[in-house]
């Protein structure tokens, strides 16, 4: 029904995939979030930065959605970043205790360092 | 275009007579009826927290409720109603007062009702947090965000999710405050 | 504390059966039962707001239909129930389909009933707004913002309210677009 | 029932009064304004501003309290100013076409000078 697409805007910089999703990332978004992800780590890129900068809330089936991207990526070798996340969504990955599991930066130049 | 206006009952299998919405002794003030569809999500999420902030709750605690209420609605959709997407669901939300009714807002009560699958409350549980899996985290988080979490097996069909949030004894008011 | 559950129409007159929200030959998507107190305004827009954003509408246009339906409340609270804060409103929303229901979300529709006064509906008017005096601009706003308005007698008892807005042609679109 | 409360913030500046209310001005709320806008007039201050940059959200219960405020400070001899309006509450003034009976500046600063 309706508008189930989110915006999710990927680049390549210097060996890093970048994807970066928009607005509310919950059970009726979360899939494109997912293909997206899926299609990103094919290639096997060093590097796979999540920037969440431009999302505003995230449900567990977002959480669930980067945990399953980052068992591939620990799989196909790619270092898994996310980045720029806001309090209310930082604060899921903290009731998840997956706060610890994930690198987390603070930005995107960050998140290309690490 | 021109739609027709005839009463519900006789169109629609959906909606009950009475309403299924949870049933207290004191009526909601707030009874939100929706399909199972995940684009409406976000509907029920913005009215619950609008609804907190307005109660009195704190910009944090409104964010928790809007969680735990989207992650309660997320379960019926996928383990009660399998995905379909018309099944119906009712959310429905009192204020709770203090002891003598005296001293205001003191929390919130939700009660998440549907038509769909029932199950054995205890079955309805989280998973071991330790193993990194993708899912299994709906159950752990309504708890973690609300004080009271009670699923029971609604009278003859569907499930019933109540969730009880107090609010911090500091006051942790975001948009109180007299003039 | 502990809230018994029984039916509600046994306990609670509001509650009719069967529900008296509007009823079309198709059922609403979703339907917001809530009390006549204004406190409750700011959850039932941002609902409303919320729903629309995600059925395409732009920013704009969330923000007018949120603007049209607290106007909406807000008459039948003051000029309905006359203040009271314990009458039912039932806000129930419908996406509007293209005719062949296949080039997706067309619009929004919004119906707005109440058992409050009934009043011919020739009497629902904007005053002239050339007379600057507080008041008299809800109706006005409404018809301003939304493409179909269309106050009714309910059959018995209380009022309705139709509001139609169409997206507009060029998409205006703030959420959707592809992956 | 509950919070009907809205902050208002009132000051006294170069013998104009400044009022700014803050979140969202609605039926549940514009009483609250009501009664500082009054309070702000009974002194009858040369200038009263009347700061909107932190409301977000306002009603034609809004709109028709700062027209009964504007009425008696016209009487009182008060120069009443907007300023700070979001485009979203600006869109209600041109809605009811009292975007051109109000003085309305940009900032706090302008409505100052105006
Ligand atoms: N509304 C429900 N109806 C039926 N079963 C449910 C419901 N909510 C939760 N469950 C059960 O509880 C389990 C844990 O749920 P949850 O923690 O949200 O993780 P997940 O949904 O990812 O499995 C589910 O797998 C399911 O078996
Ligand atoms: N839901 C309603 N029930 C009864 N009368 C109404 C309703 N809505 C509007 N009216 C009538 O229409 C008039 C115009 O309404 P409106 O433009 O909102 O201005 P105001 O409410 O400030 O008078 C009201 O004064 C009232 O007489």
């Amino acid at each position: 029904m309706a508008d189930e697409g989110i915006r999710v805007q990927s680049e390549m910089k210097d060996g890093a995939v970048i994807v970066a999703p928009e607005g509310d990332v919950d059970l009726s978004r979360s899939p494109v979030l997912r293909t997206s992800l899926k299609q990103a780590l094919t290639a096997k890129p060093a590097r796979l930065v999540i920037d969440l900068g431009l999302v505003d809330y995230m449900d567990s089936s977002g959480v669930a959605t980067l945990v399953e991207a980052l068992q591939i990526a620990r799989k196909g070798g790619t270092k898994m970043v996310l980045c720029g996340m806001k309090d209310r969504v930082r604060s899921i990955f903290e009731i998840a205790r997956l706060d610890t599991v994930f690198t987390i930066a603070a930005s995107r130049e960050a998140a290309m360092a690490v | 275009m021109p739609i027709q206006f005839v009463e519900y009952r006789m169109t629609h299998p959906l909606t009950p007579t009475p309403p299924h919405a949870a049933a207290a002794t004191r009526a909601p003030d707030l009874t939100l009826q929706m399909v199972s569809d995940p684009v409406y999500l976000s509907g029920a999420r913005e009215m619950v927290s609008a609804v907190s902030r307005r109660l009195g709750f704190s910009e944090e605690a409104c964010g928790q409720i809007a969680l735990a209420v989207d992650e309660a609605l997320c379960n019926v959709i996928r383990h009660g109603y399998d995905k379909r997407r018309d099944g119906p669901i009712w959310l429905s939300v009192w204020p709770e007062y203090g002891d003598n009714g005296q001293s205001g807002v003191k929390g919130i009560r939700i009660v998440v009702e549907d038509e769909a699958r029932q199950v054995d409350p205890s079955q309805i549980k989280s998973r071991n947090l330790d193993e990194i899996r993708p899912g299994g985290l709906g159950v752990h988080i309504i708890r973690e965000v609300m004080d009271e979490v009670t699923f029971e097996k609604r009278d003859r069909v569907g499930m019933r999710l109540t969730l009880v949030k107090h609010k911090k004894k500091d006051g942790g008011c975001c948009s109180a405050g007299g003039a």
